[in-house]
């Protein structure tokens, strides 16, 4: 079969430099096989980096109705290179009374943690580059160290800013983190796995003739959940508008005052790539991984399909940050609380029904029920009570 | 149907208490939810406990019980468990009717009290708590709703805190009741020691069948007799009755629950439940713990009898009757008239209630005035409360033929005159029922006849939510007599499991005459003495010192307050002296001692002779900073040596294995 | 050579002593916390090197007590934390050896 | 099990503690703590407790040091106690260490080799948490909860 041979070409090529050392001990070859893994997800988690600043400058420029880059190279696609080249070349600032240690790891630990959690997504059929038992809680134990990252960043520049979008940040990540892990459990609820493979397996197969595939996203409490999961993602990976860690009318750019040069091209790459890992995992979890939409279309191989989901996620992130304008602090942190989170449970729930009606119709029906009731009464409360709540300001001491 | 109730016997107490919580957690400011929800409770617990008295009408002796395991403590287990049985079911349907009216009234009673709902939600967990111990098939179950039933009473004798009588006497009756539990404590846990069981009937093995009984052996009557204790105080049984006619205090809805159908019966109710353990070992039904019943009823029964002659609060005079009654009761069970005693329990539940419900529609009428003296003529004035309250009168009085009292009453004295140890009982209970006549007559004529006085003038009839449930006891109060006749003894038969035959030749007995010769005495001389009394009383007049005696209750608080309060106070007082003088002096004393041995040392220092005393003074104090750093209030030092410790046993544990 | 139990658990020894020595020479409250948290973590290696060496099959107790301390721990340090910030509050200081309001 | 695995996470776990309890600027030490925890984390994956490294670090890195440093920020103008050590506290360290070293090479039943057993999976452990140790998950599900709410209560605002 060709089509599989094109599905699977890039295990086979793994398999054939492996082969290249015959009689290795088996350490070597262990060490030897994540290295393929680690420089291939590098390789082209770096080349989509590239794609995607100059893609999203560029989309940017056509939703504010100018051009965009358009001067290196064709169209502009090398860009990101002479970007690169001047971030390089650029000067180390270190700000005098920074806390030297702190500051220099602060990157390293930011674009470890994004590049760490990219490696238990499944990217096509058995290609997931790390793959364990608990992958899900892996990707959230290191996406939980972000904070940790973010918040050496402010404290090491010792710069008000810098600690102040700091505090943010973390305010923000720790807040939108619970949603964003409920929503994960109805899912693992059904699918009674916490392995992405598990999890893309139980979305294979199709119903209605092979026209609707089997993805989560397609019942109620999936649909929801994605909903959910995907704001918590853009506040997590610090996207508009959501960005107030960041925004530059206030605080210049939050954690990232004080860094130049190269490292500010870490955080770059560090907020990119965690905006690719939390959107593959959204592809994995909802939106049935690298399954193909209809039954036909399965020649096409799965690395594809995941990427061309991924590519859709990520242009909706651009198409938000082009159109919507930054919240307000408080509005962000209540906004996870009071509607966020029991969204979120409520999402557990409808699961639950889901599954004891056996996922037929009547399942379908009542959870969609369950989330329509919660959510008309959520808003209702949330929204009628009180509307905006006055904003109270405090002075330092 | 039948089996089902059975099975579920604990909804009759689970639907109050469920409203109970529902009320307080809902009804907050919503009186008449609180209200509807006490009465819906009352009506279903009703329900349920005629369902539950059908079964008990088929067979004759029927009894069911169902044990489970509670929890489970190394290889005993505790067990609870509820039982049906004509006792239970009659007190059951009792309770919960009488408890019914009772909520009925209330409403018209209570309006208007700020504290409305709240009022209901402890009157449905009172019931709850009474109708749990009634159908408590352990003696543990049964004592923790004892305990509960305590607890209600107390919320509501102290319904109106703000008064400071009411403070007093919701803790008195808290407090004297307990010390009665201390003894019901120290039996059941002689009971649980002796037998090995809590259980009334497991089929064999419960601590009132055979084998629970012959573990006891001899110390059944002690343990007998600390039960009493409990029941006594309960029951308002001399020497613990002090707290009833303070808990008057409560409003007047919760004084009729407490009197008729609640707390005062659990007492009797318990004696009644535990008479196997009572009677054992009894020859020619005497045992030690039923005589020393018997006396305490007696004396119970004169005595309350005597100091509601004098009283003249209206509610005072029906607390001291209840206890005169309650004394009766406890004579009967203690003479081996069970039957009687819980029959005499059930019709003084109806006509208790319907005295007190009346009292309380009198009150309502003339303002919340509670002074007989101050009342009259009310007969014109409020006649329904009139009629019902006379029906009562005569039911409590003994009145024969038609009303309940009278014939339960004479069954009381049939069974005391047979009892074989003494006959003095017998006829300190004859003077007993004359006394109670006469002390209603005399009521009856303060409030209802004569010249209205200045808190009658003012007076009107109650609305017909209060009229309706005096109606309906009244009714009731006739009617049940039907089954208590000698004639047709069906309650008798039901309670005993004999078979009831229909005999109308045996309806007039001896005993009725000598019963009517008493009521007669009784209610002649109350008219003879009182046909014109008005503010002042004619007891008053010709035997001052006697009427003195006896309206301050035979100075029972007082003693108590010069012995055993007196007492505690005492000792109290000695502990503080103790502890001031004593302790405090020997710490002074250490103290003073050491800060002798500093001013000598210092003064040493000040005449400098030599160097060494300085030395051995900064070796005190550095030796007072030694001990005093042992509590340096850091936590570090106490982790170290916490760690120290811990280094030590373990070293230790290495070192021995 | 594999690792024995006994190189885990001296291991966690050392862990515990490290711990017990920040909790017990640190001034800072926060230091306390730290070493308590160390020691919580000794005695979970403790328990998970317990279960990985006991005879096997077996139930996995040992993980199972790992969790809920873990847990626990998590518990503490949220409360402990939450003190040393009202402490604060109310001395304006973190320093355990001005805290010594219990001094007898 | 690989020695050369555990002896490069051990020693870099008992340096990250031992930086932990001794550096004398917080901030640090609660970074150090941080690589002293993954280190404990790593230790847990080479025992095949998987889940429990991966809660470790949820909850340890991801929470418990995040709260940390909060904590030290909130609590940042305090008087810098003295870097000083209370050479007592060393000392009983020190023996606590030597007393358990002691009590663990004189117990000569250790030193068997790790039995092979199998994988340890997620759904294992959760079954078993829903069936054997339901009871204690409700109580820790309860602790937590009244810890949130106690640890809520504690930092409030002083009504002043």
């Amino acid at each position: 079969m060709t089509g599989e041979r094109v599905d699977q070409i890039f295990i086979i090529a793994k398999q054939w430099l492996l082969s290249l050392l015959p009689n290795a001990p088996d350490w070597v070859i262990q060490i030897a096989s994540s290295l393929i893994n680690i420089s291939a997800v590098l390789g082209v988690f770096m080349g989509l980096f590239a794609l995607i600043s100059v893609l999203e400058r560029k989309i940017l420029g056509r939703i504010q109705n100018r051009y965009g880059p358009n001067r290196v190279g064709p169209f502009g696609l090398f860009q990101p290179v002479a970007d690169g080249i001047k971030l390089l070349i650029k000067e180390d600032i270190v700000p005098l009374r920074a806390d030297k240690v702190v500051h220099f790891i602060a990157p390293i630990m930011m674009a470890a943690t994004a590049i760490l959690a990219l490696g238990v997504i499944p990217y096509g059929r058995n290609m997931t580059p790390f793959s364990i038992d608990g992958g899900i809680l892996f990707f959230f134990a290191v996406g939980s160290t972000t904070e940790l990252a973010v918040f050496m960043a402010g404290w090491g520049s010792n710069n008000k800013f810098s600690m102040l979008g700091a505090m943010r940040a973390i305010a923000q990540m720790v807040s939108y983190e619970l949603p964003l892990l409920i929503t994960v459990l109805p899912v693992i609820m059904i699918v009674g796995s916490l392995s992405a493979d598990a999890i893309v397996a139980a979305q294979g197969g199709y119903v209605l003739g092979g026209i609707v595939p089997r993805w989560f996203v397609f019942t109620p409490w999936g649909a929801a959940a994605f909903i959910l999961f995907f704001i918590s993602g853009l506040v997590e990976s610090n996207r508009t508008p959501f960005d107030m860690p960041e925004g530059e009318s206030e605080i210049v750019a939050g954690h990232m005052t004080e860094y130049s040069g190269f490292k500010y091209a870490i955080f770059f790459l560090a907020e990119y790539f965690g905006m690719f890992a939390v959107s593959g995992l959204a592809v994995t979890l909802f939106l049935g991984g690298w399954h193909a939409p209809i039954h036909l279309l399965e020649i096409i191989p799965s690395y594809v399909w995941f990427f061309a989901k991924l590519a859709v996620l990520l242009f909706v992130f651009i198409w938000i940050r082009g159109t919507l304008p930054r919240m307000r602090v408080d509005h962000v942190m209540s906004f996870a609380w009071k509607f966020m989170l029991p969204m979120a449970f409520t999402c557990i729930i409808a699961a639950a029904v889901w599954h004891y009606q056996s996922h037929g119709v009547a399942g379908w029906l009542w959870s969609l029920a369950v989330i329509a009731s919660v959510y008309f009464g959520l808003s209702w409360l949330v929204d009628t009570k009180k509307k905006f709540a006055p904003r109270t300001y405090r002075f330092a001491e | 149907m039948t089996s089902w109730i059975l099975a579920h016997l604990w909804l009759i107490p689970a639907a109050p208490l469920a409203m109970s919580l529902l009320i307080l957690g809902l009804a907050g400011s919503r009186p008449r939810t609180g209200s509807a929800l006490a009465i819906i409770g009352q009506v279903v617990a009703l329900g349920l406990a005629v369902v539950a008295f059908v079964p008990t009408l088929e067979t004759p002796g029927f009894r069911t019980f169902q044990n489970f395991t509670w929890f489970t403590f190394g290889e005993q287990a505790l067990r609870i468990g509820w039982v049906l049985d004509p006792l239970a079911a009659a007190m059951l349907v009792m309770i919960t009717f009488v408890g019914l009216w009772i909520f009925v009234f209330s409403t018209g009673y209570m309006a208007g009290d700020k504290n409305f709902s709240r009022f209901f939600a402890y009157l449905s967990f009172f019931s709850a708590a009474m109708l749990g111990v009634v159908i408590a098939n352990s003696l543990l179950l049964l004592f923790v709703c004892w305990e509960l039933v305590g607890l209600a009473s107390y919320l509501l004798i102290g319904f109106w805190i703000h008064k400071p009588s009411a403070a007093a006497a919701t803790k008195k009756a808290f407090i004297t009741t307990r010390i009665g539990d201390i003894g019901l404590f120290l039996g059941i846990l002689w009971l649980y020691g002796g037998s090995g069981t809590l259980l009334f009937y497991d089929g064999g093995n419960g601590c009132l069948e055979k084998t629970g009984l012959l573990a006891l052996g001899a110390s059944a009557s002690f343990i007998a007799l600390l039960i009493f204790s409990g029941a006594a105080g309960k029951s308002g049984q001399f020497p613990l009755h002090v707290w009833l006619p303070d808990a008057m205090e409560g409003p007047t809805p919760v004084s009729a629950l407490i009197h008729a159908a609640t707390m005062v019966a659990a007492g009797v109710f318990l004696v009644a439940r535990m008479y196997p353990l009572f009677s054992f070992g009894a020859l020619d039904g005497v045992t030690p713990s039923l005589t020393v019943v018997v006396w305490i009823g007696v004396v119970t029964a004169l005595m309350g009898a005597l100091i509601a002659v004098a009283q003249a609060d209206i509610k005072r005079i029906l607390a001291y009757s209840t206890i005169s009654q309650l004394g009766l009761m406890m004579v009967s069970l203690g003479v081996g008239g069970v039957a009687a005693g819980i029959m005499h329990l059930l019709a003084h539940g109806f006509f208790k209630a319907l005295l007190f419900l009346g009292s309380g529609s009198v009150i309502h009428g003339c303002h919340h005035e509670q002074d007989i003296r101050k009342m009259g003529g009310l007969r014109r004035i409020m006649p329904v409360t009139f009629l019902a309250y006379a029906i009562g009168m005569m039911a409590l009085s003994g009145v024969p033929l038609l009303f309940s009292g009278a014939w339960t009453k004479e069954e009381i004295l049939h069974a005391t005159a047979h009892w074989p140890r003494s006959p003095v009982p017998y006829y300190l209970m004859m003077a007993g029922v004359v006394l109670t006549a006469l002390y209603m007559t005399r009521q009856m004529i303060c409030v209802f006849f004569g010249k209205p006085r200045e808190a009658a003038e003012r007076a009107h009839e109650s609305p017909s939510v209060m009229t309706i449930p005096l109606i309906v006891l009244a009714v009731c109060t006739i009617a049940l007599s039907a089954v208590l006749t000698p004639a047709w003894p069906w309650l008798h038969s039901y309670l005993t499991g004999e078979p009831a035959q229909f005999d109308l030749g045996r309806l007039i007995q001896p005993m009725l005459f000598v019963s009517l010769a008493l009521v007669a005495a009784g209610i002649g001389l109350g008219i003879l003495f009182y046909r014109n009394a008005g503010r002042d009383d004619p007891l008053a007049r010709s035997q001052p010192l006697l009427f003195r005696f006896l309206e301050n209750k035979m100075w029972l608080d007082e003693l108590y307050a010069k012995t055993v309060i007196a007492w505690s106070a005492m000792f109290s007082k000695l502990s503080d002296w103790m502890d001031r003088h004593i302790w405090d002096g020997l710490a002074r004393t250490i103290g003073g001692a050491g800060q002798l041995i500093g001013i000598v040392s210092a003064n040493f220092d000040e005449r400098g002779i030599n160097a060494g005393v300085d030395e051995s003074a900064a070796g005190t104090r550095g030796l007072g900073r030694l001990i005093a750093a042992r509590h340096s209030g850091r936590i570090q030092t106490y982790m170290g040596v916490i760690a120290v410790g811990m280094l030590a046993l373990l070293v230790l544990y290495a070192w021995l294995t | 050579m594999t690792p024995t139990l006994t190189l885990f658990l001296i291991i966690s020894a050392a862990l515990f002593s490290i711990g017990l020595l920040a909790a017990l020479s640190r001034r800072h409250a926060i230091f306390i916390l730290i070493g308590i948290e160390m020691m919580l973590a000794a005695a979970n290696l403790n328990f998970i090197a317990f279960w990985r060496f006991a005879p096997q099959p077996q139930a996995p107790t040992g993980v199972m007590v790992a969790i809920f301390s873990i847990a626990i721990a998590a518990a503490e340090a949220a409360i402990g934390l939450a003190l040393v910030i009202s402490v604060y509050r109310h001395y304006r200081t973190t320093n355990v050896e001005k805290l010594d309001q219990l001094k007898g | 099990m690989s020695t050369a695995a555990f002896i490069v996470i051990a020693i870099l776990m008992l340096a990250g503690a031992l930086a932990a309890a001794t550096l004398s600027k917080l901030i640090h030490a609660a970074l150090c703590l941080v690589i002293a925890f993954i280190g404990i984390a790593a230790l847990f994956f080479l025992l095949g407790a998987e889940f429990v490294g991966l809660v470790q670090i949820f909850v340890y890195v991801g929470a418990v040091a995040v709260l940390i440093v909060f904590t030290i920020l909130l609590t940042r103008h305090a008087e810098e106690p003295t870097s000083g050590f209370n050479w007592s506290g060393v000392l009983v360290a020190v023996a606590v260490f030597a007393g358990l070293i002691w009590v663990i090479l004189q117990t000569p039943s250790l030193s068997a080799p790790a039995p092979v057993i199998e994988a340890l999976t997620v759904k294992r452990i959760g079954e078993v948490l829903m069936t054997d140790y339901i009871w204690p998950l409700q109580c820790v599900g309860l602790l937590l909860t009244a810890a949130l709410v106690g640890g809520l209560i504690l930092v409030m605002e002083e009504k002043r």
